[in-house]
């Protein structure tokens, strides 16, 4: 019994992603299908905006009361307009190039990484109908895509010629890379599970049970995994290791001023949007409301609120627990960071995955009625 | 060991040292020439075992036309203090180094340097401490003039 | 050109309107924006850099807890602390590698004037002000944390009424933060309006080039950086 | 006898070109003077081996006023406000320093009031100086909330300092003679309720910080000091007592009234950043133990013994006091013709000038974020280091 059984007792949905409808459209109306293009940019980019406001407004604000304080209270009732003073003022500060850095790839380095993140944005299932396209290869494409991110982190710190900046983009390539396999081992263990790599595919593959308590122990091993590996990809504390402000300055942007140095800022931002979003749809079942089997009324009560929202709640949940780390843990040292990538992280991944093959193999899970 | 005893104890050892008066602990005085060996001396004994150089600075004499280096030693295996002093001319300040027996004092004595200009003779690594390496004069002398320098009226 | 336009715009019938507001907008958000260069030498860092976001005081209240360790991402510095001869270059280097706009903030009284250590010190800077151009003084020796904020205000209150993009470059000198006792910025108001607009208006960018600080820089960098 | 006198592009030379464009080379960097880990302003260079620390040259300064030469300008009274602005974070223990030495010099008698007072606030300000040093530890090492957690316990110490003496930081406060204010009459209820806070945010310190399994990653066995090391190379205080050496002045040579009240001598076994560390943490409890003794066996009597601003005569001859500040021996070298009222010189030994070139031992061959850990460990204050 599970969202699908009553999403199908109330007729056929419409769920057909933007990206679905401007192909459809394309043989017929090219302009249509541009139209269709256009309103998902639009959506994307209003996306990027509110929610790298949004969070770095949360992220002070949780911040403060961590550390009995209050956060930002003067701009707005209760600081809301913090950050949309922090952004004006970074649209319009100097754009400073040094003289002696590699100008080009200066210039190109945070746009690499702000679309590496926005790119993921798109296939992310927010709600059964909103979704800008569904990749029949989500997954992978998601893997392949933030690993691009490193990209402008290592173009940065290079072409800055500072040797903080250097130090710290080459920290942050041997991190995000070597975190990357771990992540990816436990991506493909609710891959195995869900038998598809589309993301709105393994969201309905959850309708029974989300995959953290689904597979036992396994779906949570991969869980615990997957968030400490991707706190690692989006250098948070405690792996904040490339940007490691007591160390490195500030790390790879060192030397970005004004907008540019907004693009970093607000991708990290976004990027920890984009792990809590990916792991609440992999692993806690995506825009899937919460429900227990049996307990008719709070299932009924559960589905009455949007699956828009469900997924929102998850993610929000998820993004706490994120800066939860960040406020309490101290930083790693970039050895200490290495060993426990390649001498605990990724030999238990694959033990993981292991067990997940056998459980898929004898089809092992709780709740597997269908 | 008291005071007095320490104090005649290492005149004792016949190595040039006498007694520094007017100064409210164990001191002597020692000529440049016999520093290192007194010093090594001070650190090695067992009965003396100075393993601590607390201090070393310097005081500019200018009637006298001297400077003199103060090493302030401690011991934590006796706890007893000496004082050694030692004098040099202002003219050409040079003694030599007690940094290959308390390694503290490689940088105590480019602090004197830097501020006094006494030169230390088997100094490893002889450099301004405080001051650019272009400063002109030693600002702890007594002599040192610097126009930008405010005097506070009287 | 970017820099001519808002003047061209200016002239366009309404253009008036649009750049009085974009200039309200712009120093709306550059004054609730301020993010501090750490930059504490001395006792005052303490004070001034470090018990002003911490609990009790809370400078994050503001939104100027983003302290920047980098000079080209902070928007003022704080300066807290007494600097000396050997750090005055160093510290023109920071400030110009701080991007436009900028903003100095002198604290204590090492900062304003050298405080304790006016005389008799061979090596002490009687004053930042000899080495970048400073907006506002917060005096004490050192000054409460309460003084930091009196210093943000008026920073604030100095940006609001001083900047506007029809002159890009241009911007207000000093607001002096030790007035005589009894007077308050909201009684002279008028004067130092005047004043400002009269004479005492600073073309930023002239100025950088023409501070015999920057040649000094120049001279310290040829002396001290290796070339590669 | 030939001096060759050096400067630091002696010894700070990029790398030459190596015959192999693949070859590795060493690198400088300069970190500070303006740089996080500065705390004030300290210029490290470090020759580095890729993360690799070979070498650490400091290079000081950047704050040197010139204290010595100013006090030869000033009477004794007057340059106790100087002292305040050394170690700032030990001010009231670098005005008794200074006071304790001209006390003995001039021969003045303080009673034993002025001296439990001079003992309570020494100890509320070591505590502080601990506290404010575990928040920056933490800021150090990434943990930014324990940095907040510091300082808002450090405002609370500060304001009973602020109410008995009327300044946060520089207090100048303990005069030749005695104190300058008298403590309050509400002063020991209050300090009774910050003793009962105190040691209840301790605890939360160690669950907050020393219990994390990171941080004592980042500090066990790193930066060890051997304690001969430590001891030629002049360090005192938490640095050397973490190296397991008992050499604290409190207990050596006491002073105040530190022989009437009972503590123990915190040591470390290995002289790494942890039993740094977990020194500093121990002897916060043990000054709680120290005011807990005091606060109510302050003895009734007057707070200063001279009239105010009664000259001081300071006899002809070399005077040298030393107490334990909250980072070591704190010396003073107070030199007297006997005829004028300024000294003829006045040297400080100060702790963290010793204890400063102990990361020259410690450091080669750690990583550069472990330069962080080294250097928050040893507890620098940097004004104090250049005077």
């Amino acid at each position: 019994m599970g969202l699908m059984t009553i999403l199908a007792a109330a007729g056929p949905w419409p769920v057909k992603t933007v990206a679905a409808r401007a192909a459809d459209a394309l043989p017929g109306s090219l302009w249509l299908s541009v139209a269709y293009m256009a309103i998902a940019l639009l959506a994307v980019a209003g996306l990027v905006a509110v929610l790298g406001m949004g969070l770095i407004y949360f992220e002070r604000k949780v911040s403060g009361h961590f550390q009995c304080r209050l956060g930002p209270m003067r701009v707005g009732p209760h600081g809301i307009l913090q950050t949309v003073a922090d952004t004006v003022k970074l649209l319009i500060k100097e754009d400073i190039i040094p003289q002696k850095a590699d100008q080009a790839m200066h210039l190109v380095a945070p746009m690499f990484s702000m679309a590496a993140t926005v790119l993921v944005l798109a296939v992310l299932p927010y709600s059964p109908v909103l979704q800008i396209a569904d990749v029949n290869i989500g997954v992978l494409y998601v893997t392949a895509v933030s690993g691009l991110g490193v990209i402008g982190i290592l173009l940065g710190g290079w072409s800055s010629n500072n040797k903080w900046s250097l130090i710290g983009a080459m920290r942050a390539a041997a991190q995000i890379i070597s975190y990357e396999i771990s992540a990816t081992l436990a991506l493909l263990a609710v891959v195995l599970f869900a038998g598809t790599l589309s993301l709105a595919g393994i969201v309905q593959s959850q309708a029974d049970g989300w995959w953290i308590w689904r597979a036992p122990g396994v779906g949570l091993l991969a869980f615990i995994i997957y968030i400490i590996a991707s706190t690692a990809e989006i250098n948070r504390t405690p792996f904040d290791i490339p940007e490691g402000e007591s160390e490195l300055t500030a790390g790879f942007h060192t030397e970005y001023s004004g907008l540019r140095f907004s693009f970093f800022f607000l991708a990290e931002f976004i990027n920890m949007f984009v792990v809590a979003a990916l792991t609440a749809t992999l692993f806690l079942g995506g825009w899937m409301p919460f429900m227990i089997g049996g307990l008719e009324t709070f299932n009924g009560v559960m589905a009455l609120v949007p699956p828009s929202l469900w997924f929102l709640l998850k993610t929000a949940a998820l993004v706490f627990v994120l800066m939860w780390f960040r406020w309490t843990f101290p930083r790693l040292r970039v050895d200490q960071m290495m060993r426990l990538e390649w001498k605990f992280l990724l030999p238990i991944g694959f033990v993981n995955l292991t067990a997940a093959a056998v459980l898929v193999l004898f089809n092992a899970y709780f709740f597997s009625g269908r | 060991m008291d005071g007095q005893a320490l104090v005649q104890a290492v005149i004792g050892l016949g190595l040039g040292a006498r007694n520094r008066e007017k100064v409210d602990r164990p001191a002597l005085e020692v000529s440049p020439e016999n520093l290192p060996a007194l010093a090594k001396r001070l650190r090695q004994d067992p009965a003396l075992a100075f393993d601590m150089l607390l201090d070393h600075t310097a005081i500019d004499w200018l009637a006298e036309g001297v400077f003199e280096l103060v090493y302030n030693l401690y011991s934590t295996v006796h706890g007893h203090h000496l004082m050694v002093t030692t004098r040099v001319p202002r003219g050409s300040p040079v003694v030599p180094t007690v940094s290959d027996i308390w390694e503290i004092a490689q940088w105590q004595e480019r602090e004197v340097f830097d501020l006094f200009g006494v030169q230390y003779d088997g100094h490893p690594d002889l450099r301004r401490l405080f001051l650019e390496d272009d400063w002109p004069g030693f600002p702890l002398r007594k002599d040192y003039t610097d126009e930008d320098m405010l005097r506070l009226p009287k | 050109m970017t820099d001519r336009l808002p003047a061209i715009v200016e002239r366009v019938p309404g253009g008036a309107i649009l750049v009085t507001s974009l200039d309200a907008l712009m120093n709306w958000s550059r004054s609730n924006s301020l993010w501090p260069l750490a930059f504490g030498t001395k006792c005052c860092a303490i004070e001034m850099l470090m018990a002003t976001g911490a609990p009790h005081q809370d400078m994050s209240r503001f939104g100027a807890e983003v302290a920047r360790q980098s000079p080209r991402q902070a928007d003022f510095m704080v300066v807290a602390g007494a600097i000396v001869k050997k750090m005055a270059p160093r510290m023109r280097m920071l400030y110009e590698q701080m991007a436009e706009p900028r903003y100095v903030m002198a604290t204590g009284s090492c900062a304003i004037s050298g405080g304790p250590f006016m005389y008799n010190s061979y090596t002490i800077v009687r004053g930042v002000d000899e080495i970048v151009p400073v907006d506002v003084y917060v005096p004490g020796c050192p000054p409460r944390p309460e003084a930091f904020f009196w210093g943000l205000l008026a920073l604030q209150r100095l940006i609001k009424q001083g900047e506007t993009i029809g002159r890009p470059g241009i911007r207000r000198k000093p607001v002096l933060a030790a007035l005589p006792q009894g007077i308050t910025i909201e009684d002279i108001r008028e004067e130092v309006r005047r004043v400002l607009e009269e004479e005492n208006v600073v073309d930023v960018a002239h100025e950088a080039h023409a501070k015999i600080w920057t040649e000094r820089v120049k001279q310290w960098m040829a002396k001290h950086l290796y070339k590669p | 006898m030939t001096v060759t006198i050096k400067t630091l592009n002696d010894l700070v030379r990029p790398p030459t070109a190596a015959d192999s464009p693949m070859a590795t080379q060493e690198y400088f960097v300069n970190m500070g003077p303006q740089h996080p880990i500065a705390h004030g302003s300290l210029r490290l260079v470090l020759r580095l081996d890729g993360e690799t620390v070979r070498q650490v040259i400091p290079v000081p300064g950047f704050v040197h006023r010139g204290l010595e030469k100013m006090a030869e300008h000033l009477n004794p009274r007057q340059i106790i406000h100087l002292t305040d602005r050394m170690d700032y974070l030990s001010a009231l223990m670098n005005n008794w320093a200074f006071s304790k030495t001209v006390e003995k010099a001039a021969g003045i008698a303080t009673s034993a009031r002025i001296e439990t007072i001079r003992t309570l606030m020494a100890e509320l300000q070591r505590l502080q100086s601990h506290v404010l040093w575990w928040g920056v530890l933490g800021m150090d090492l990434g943990a930014l909330t324990a940095f907040l957690y510091g300082f808002r316990d450090r405002e609370i110490i500060g304001r009973l300092f602020e109410e008995t003496i009327g300044a946060r930081l520089t207090m100048n406060y303990i005069q030749p003679g005695g104190v300058m204010y008298d403590i309050r009459a509400d002063f020991a209820a209050k300090v009774k309720e910050l003793i009962k806070y105190l040691t209840r945010v301790i605890g939360e310190y160690d669950i907050l910080l020393s219990g994390n399994a990171i941080l004592q990653e980042r500090l066990r066995r790193i930066g060890i000091l051997s304690a001969e090391r430590a001891l030629s190379l002049g360090c005192t205080g938490p640095v050397l007592r973490g190296s397991g050496v008992p050499y604290d002045l409190r207990k050596v040579e006491p002073y105040g009234v530190y022989d009437k009240v009972e503590f123990d001598v915190v040591i470390g076994t290995q002289g790494d950043c942890w039993d740094r560390y977990c020194v500093r943490i121990e002897e916060m409890r043990q000054s709680i133990r120290i005011v807990e003794q005091l606060i109510d066996a302050v003895p009734e009597g007057p707070h200063m013994v001279m009239k105010f601003g009664a000259k001081i005569k300071i006899p002809e001859g070399m005077h040298y006091g030393h107490l334990e500040t909250a980072r070591g021996v704190l010396g003073v070298l107070l030199v007297s013709d006997g005829k004028s009222d300024a000294p003829q010189r006045v040297h400080f030994r100060s702790p963290n000038f010793n204890n400063l070139w102990a990361i020259t031992a410690i450091a080669p061959g750690w990583r550069i974020a472990d330069i962080i850990a080294i250097q928050s460990s040893l507890d620098l204050v940097i004004p104090d280091i250049d005077r």
